[in-house]
């Protein structure tokens, strides 16, 4: 064969199960249990709340920056809902509602936003990691857990979520890359929101999807709307299956939108167009979700209602129980633990130091 | 002459060369349409065109080796990682190669880039936004480590590490890019990369400093002269690599006492390397045991205990009053 | 579309021109100049002769450790035919039979070998680049250099050459999304000869091939038998014609084989059998390469020994100049020289301190 | 009890780890079938099978991220980076996550990994194959930086760093891979991370090394005693980070007189942290400056100069009679 197209074993598909008014592809809709729905939207709905809220703390003063979900929720649940608590769950920055699914308290959100490492803090029973700062760096963490869980002979899985744009550092190339080779059972999610700060996906990759990066590493890939709920769930499941069963990684990729800034440091403003925010507006995931539990009796108006204010209420008492902890934390000594297990020698004369320095200040009442 | 924040010293500084030279290109994350997440490079796409100033994608080891293929070709580079704490992902490339391809080819290539990026604590920043390790860079041979103090030595610098022949990592202080005002000429004005200079005069004691510390380093000196009648000699290094000990060692051989001050961890950082050509060029003049005030050996905290990280005036003022002592 | 197959716009092919047994498929023949044919077939052969020299004065310990090219000489003479002498040559380290085509001389490689920079000298008029060791690094170096050229508005291109194991370096990925996302003239050589010392490509990623790794970064991928110099030219000239043009970088994958030691400081009996060896054997880009010239009347077999003989000479005469210029090398004050444009004052004084000791040690006689 | 090669003691303590906990995992680039290129993990892939020895792809990042994951989990990987030159490709996984993730999870989790990686000149090899920086990851908080002398303390280093709950870069000196045998018990050995030890007791001066310049440190210390008689108290450092100064400092109280040795570039290298915790910690007892032997501040050349550029027993006991003089 001189000059002959090489047939790739894997192939790239797109996923729509709701359309963008909500209405359902029946021959495609995926097997979820009535509760677990319910269960799912007021996920939703106690994300976009408490987002909303955490907005409203940082332009009041009483958070520092963070980064808004508003419009991934979808992308986010649909996917963690395969976990079981065993597996693994490696986020980004930008998965609160994920990490909520997972057990993490709205308080530790609250404090960890305010500077206070003990937000971070994950409780003994849950295997999340925290937070991920340096973009796409804990892909590779993702695959080291999946692989143990593997060797340990567990059908436990990792799901790892990033960006767009984390597909363009070379950490995001090698974990996959790795991950095929070792088959290692993780579940690769890409949220595609469309924006790395400024720069928009068109100008981070000239690939047509990232989906269709899977190939460069042999697994399969696929592109969801990742405003569709039911989309996510559909193939994250199909993930989740294969990797239980040892049949490798999948790159999931979603396509959504970041509908609120970056980060509260952010000014949108500068590089995108309120119109094509709005246009987004029109596909928002939590307002197709409910039409679709609707039409099936699962919700009414009045028990949306309902879920609501209950979600703020839960929202307000973590507000509430978050400032009242943190007027307990801030005593600086606390910066000298967790360095090792054991404190080194000099770290402890270091330590001394300062207390004897902070003593004396407080002392003399000398500031300069 | 304009007052002018850092930020727009810095803005001032590229667009002059910018304008002057179509070899300089700036390059990086938000770099263009953005402006730069701190706006440093804010306008300039405007007025230069996206071919001068690139957008790039999300990949910090792309943006520095890119810089170094186009410095080689003979442009000059200005790329921008956003943060410190994330040009360790461009580590490889700056060890690697931007600090040895003169050596490699012997001379034929050089590589006139410069990486800004902005360090330190002091603005409640996230995790990996704090950090102050211009150790790592300084400790390279072939590398410049250059830290300006305010926004006019900040315009110069950069003017001048633009136009060096050599890389030159460029350290802004994101607690000074906003934090005052300085006249800034409209005209040109560079600084010699690799002098460190006295910032203040005096008798008593060397306080050697430079980058975001040279504030409380002066505040201390200001409250020593006030309170002890001390005269403090300031020392503002500017590079921190290649290190020029004159200045400071003829400080020391004077005074016979001396203070070091940086954010960064104080195992293996700057600090010991003052203390190290002081003991080896003015030893036996020196009075007391040089004092170091530094960021302790851990991560900076995260914002809200950052402040009790970071030495502050009183902290240099106790160990200028120990230095003092004997 | 619910759930579809996401159509890629590019596609991968594999092309080879000669077979095995040198045959030529005719419909494809590229349209080379006689003489350039033969400057190729010198070119190799010269390679080949003096690849296997280096490894005689390596056994003898005239010169150190160095990587063979044995079985590669087409892959890379295929491709770098393609480059005028303003465009850009960026090797990795296992790129010797390119280098020599654009120009570097015998006696540089020799003296390179034994430790000394100045083997690594490059002449102000040749734009290749020094080798680069550590794999993958140098490809982003490529990038930088063909937009720079494109800056410039020259229609230069820059060729860069890897291996198989460099694929899997985050380096790769972010020069290739780089050059992608800014059409940047580039053409990325990747000689997949099917180890990265003791890993067989098949570990090295699940993919099935490289070529198809183009497709993450919407850009044209090609597989070549990389043994065959035919198609090798073929390819690379479609890719520089497209990034003269341009339009452009490509991914160029050339399965080759390497004959010999990863180093000579490798045993490649401990993972790999002699039979694949020998299987490779026969598919000696040279061999074909010489039937095809025969079968074109452009050589006998008179002709070729004449050639060798003569490329043997050449060598020698570079292995006697070699030999000879080391002995005005070595002096080890040469260390201190092009660390930075100018010589730092601290630098300055530990050269004074070198000089000194050497004088005062070679003075007092004093060895411990 | 056996006499080994340091690369033969390596082996050992693997194999023996390998036997006795399953949570022991070997990674990294030739690492199996291969068993490295310097054969200091030959054998495991046959004996542990290749779900314990993992030959990964050529990605430093990727094999050092994946570490850390495994180590989250609770596994222990023992991962190989080829040459310490080629470690700067994984130099942000280390200083983002793996020396941070017991802070960031407040003990939540750690990360009990070592990573291997052979380092130092003085073996003929390529570029990037011979350098010395192990600063830089001595100025990272929350890492733990070991470099052992010899056969027998590299084994039992290298047990305690893989039980050790903390990740450990651990250098290995290709110098001494095979330069010399040790005896090296069969049974169980482990030494404490973190503590230097006196290599030679001595009362006129001291020297202060590790690694690979223990040879030529030990060298100077015999030509001192026979030619002029001194006694030199002989400091090896083995952990260079967290840096333990208690037996130099105590060392220098009751000699005044010190060398640093180190073939490290001289400038903010880890001599400097020496010089200044003697500075700080034994000031009034020196008699003279303390001296530096140390590679110089360039990238340490190509073979057939880099003897010139390593620190040899000639220069230390130069350095050393300066240090005696006054
Ligand atoms: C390695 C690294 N480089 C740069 C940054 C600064 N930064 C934070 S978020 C971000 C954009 C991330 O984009 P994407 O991956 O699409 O995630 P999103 O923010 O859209 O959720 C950048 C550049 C960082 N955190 N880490
Ligand atoms: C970043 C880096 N890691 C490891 C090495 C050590 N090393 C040198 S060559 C090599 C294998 C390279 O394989 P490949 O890219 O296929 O090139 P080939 O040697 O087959 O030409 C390795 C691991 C290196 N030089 N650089
Ligand atoms: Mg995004
Ligand atoms: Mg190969």
């Amino acid at each position: 064969m001189p000059r002959n197209t090489i047939n790739i074993p894997d192939k790239i598909e797109y996923l729509s199960i709701l359309n963008e008014k909500g209405e359902l592809d029946a021959g495609l809709e995926p097997d979820i249990p009535e509760e677990l729905l319910l269960k799912l939207h007021r996920a939703l709905l106690l994300s976009r709340k408490f987002d909303e809220r955490l907005l409203n703390l940082q332009r009041q003063g009483r958070i520092g920056t963070f980064p808004p979900i508003n419009g991934q929720e979808a992308a986010q649940l649909g996917a963690v809902a395969l976990l079981r608590p065993s597996d693994w769950m490696v986020p980004a920055f930008r998965e609160t509602a994920a990490e909520i699914w997972r057990g993490r308290s709205l308080e530790s959100v609250i404090i960890y936003n305010n500077g206070y490492s003990e937000g971070a803090e994950i409780p003994q029973d849950l295997n999340n990691l925290p937070i991920s700062v340096p973009v796409g760096s804990q892909i590779l963490h993702a695959v080291g857990l999946g692989w143990a869980a593997k060797y340990r002979q567990t059908d436990d899985v990792a799901m790892t979520f990033f960006g767009d744009g984390a597909t363009s550092e070379g950490d995001f190339h090698e974990g996959l890359n790795f991950a095929g080779v070792f088959q290692a059972p993780v579940i690769f999610v890409c949220q595609n929101n469309h924006w790395a700060i400024s720069l928009p996906v068109a100008k981070q990759t000239r690939s047509k999807t990232l989906a269709q990066k899977a190939l460069a590493y042999g697994m399969p890939g696929i592109q969801v709307d990742g405003n569709d709920i039911l989309a996510v769930y559909a193939a994250a499941k199909e993930a989740v299956d294969r990797a239980r069963a040892d049949q490798g990684p999948t790159l999931i990729e979603c396509v959504t939108y970041r509908m609120a800034v970056h980060t509260t440091a952010d000014d949108p403003k500068r590089y995108r167009t309120e119109k094509e925010v709005d246009k987004w507006r029109k596909r928002d995931p939590i307002v197709r979700f409910q039409k679709y539990l609707v039409d099936k009796g699962l919700l009414s108006e009045d028990k949306i209602a309902g879920i609501e204010s209950e979600v703020l209420e839960v929202i307000q008492a973590a507000v509430d129980g978050a400032e009242e902890k943190m007027k307990a934390l801030g005593d600086p000594i606390d910066m000298f633990e967790h360095a090792y297990a054991e404190m080194p020698a000099y770290l402890k004369e270091q330590k001394e130091a300062f207390v004897t320095e902070v003593a004396e200040m407080t002392e003399e009442g000398d500031h300069g | 002459m304009a007052k002018m924040t850092m930020v727009q010293a810095l803005n001032l500084a590229l667009k002059q060369e910018m304008a002057k030279d179509d070899s300089v290109i700036v390059l990086g994350e938000d770099v263009g349409v953005d402006g730069g997440v701190f706006r440093v490079t804010d306008g300039l796409i405007n007025q230069f065109g996206q071919d001068r100033v690139l957008d790039t994608p999300l990949a910090e080891s792309g943006i520095v080796g890119m810089s170094i293929g186009m410095a080689v070709y003979g442009l000059k580079p200005v790329c921008e990682i956003q943060f410190s704490g994330f040009s360790y992902q461009n580590f490889h490339q700056i060890e690697n190669h931007a600090a040895r391809l003169r050596l490699r080819s012997r001379g034929r290539y050089n590589v006139p880039m410069v990486l800004r990026t902005p360090y330190g604590g002091g603005v409640r920043a996230l995790e990996h936004h704090s950090e102050s390790r211009e150790t790592f860079w300084a400790h390279m041979p072939g590398i410049k480590m250059v830290i300006p103090s305010g926004p006019r030595n900040a315009r110069a610098l950069l003017v001048s590490a633009i136009r060096d022949p050599d890389p030159v990592i460029f350290y802004e202080s994101k607690a000074l890019y906003r934090a005052f005002r300085e006249e800034v000429p409209e005209e040109e004005e560079t600084m010699p990369i690799g002098k460190p200079r006295i910032a203040q005069e005096g008798k008593d004691l060397t306080l050697i400093s430079y980058g975001a510390m040279m504030r409380p380093t002066l505040e201390a000196a200001a409250g020593l002269k006030e309170k002890d009648g001390v005269e403090a000699e300031v020392i503002d290094l500017l590079t921190v690599s290649p290190l020029d000990d004159e200045i400071f060692v003829q400080s020391v051989l004077k005074t016979g006492r001396a203070v070091v001050i940086h954010e960064a961890p104080r195992s293996f950082g700057p600090g010991a390397e003052i203390v190290s050509r002081l003991m080896e060029k003015a030893f036996y003049y020196l009075e007391v045991p040089i004092e170091r005030v530094t960021g302790y050996d851990i991560i900076i905290p995260l914002f809200s205990r950052e402040k009790a990280y970071l030495p502050n005036a009183q902290r240099i003022i106790r160990a200028a009053r120990k230095a003092l002592s004997n």
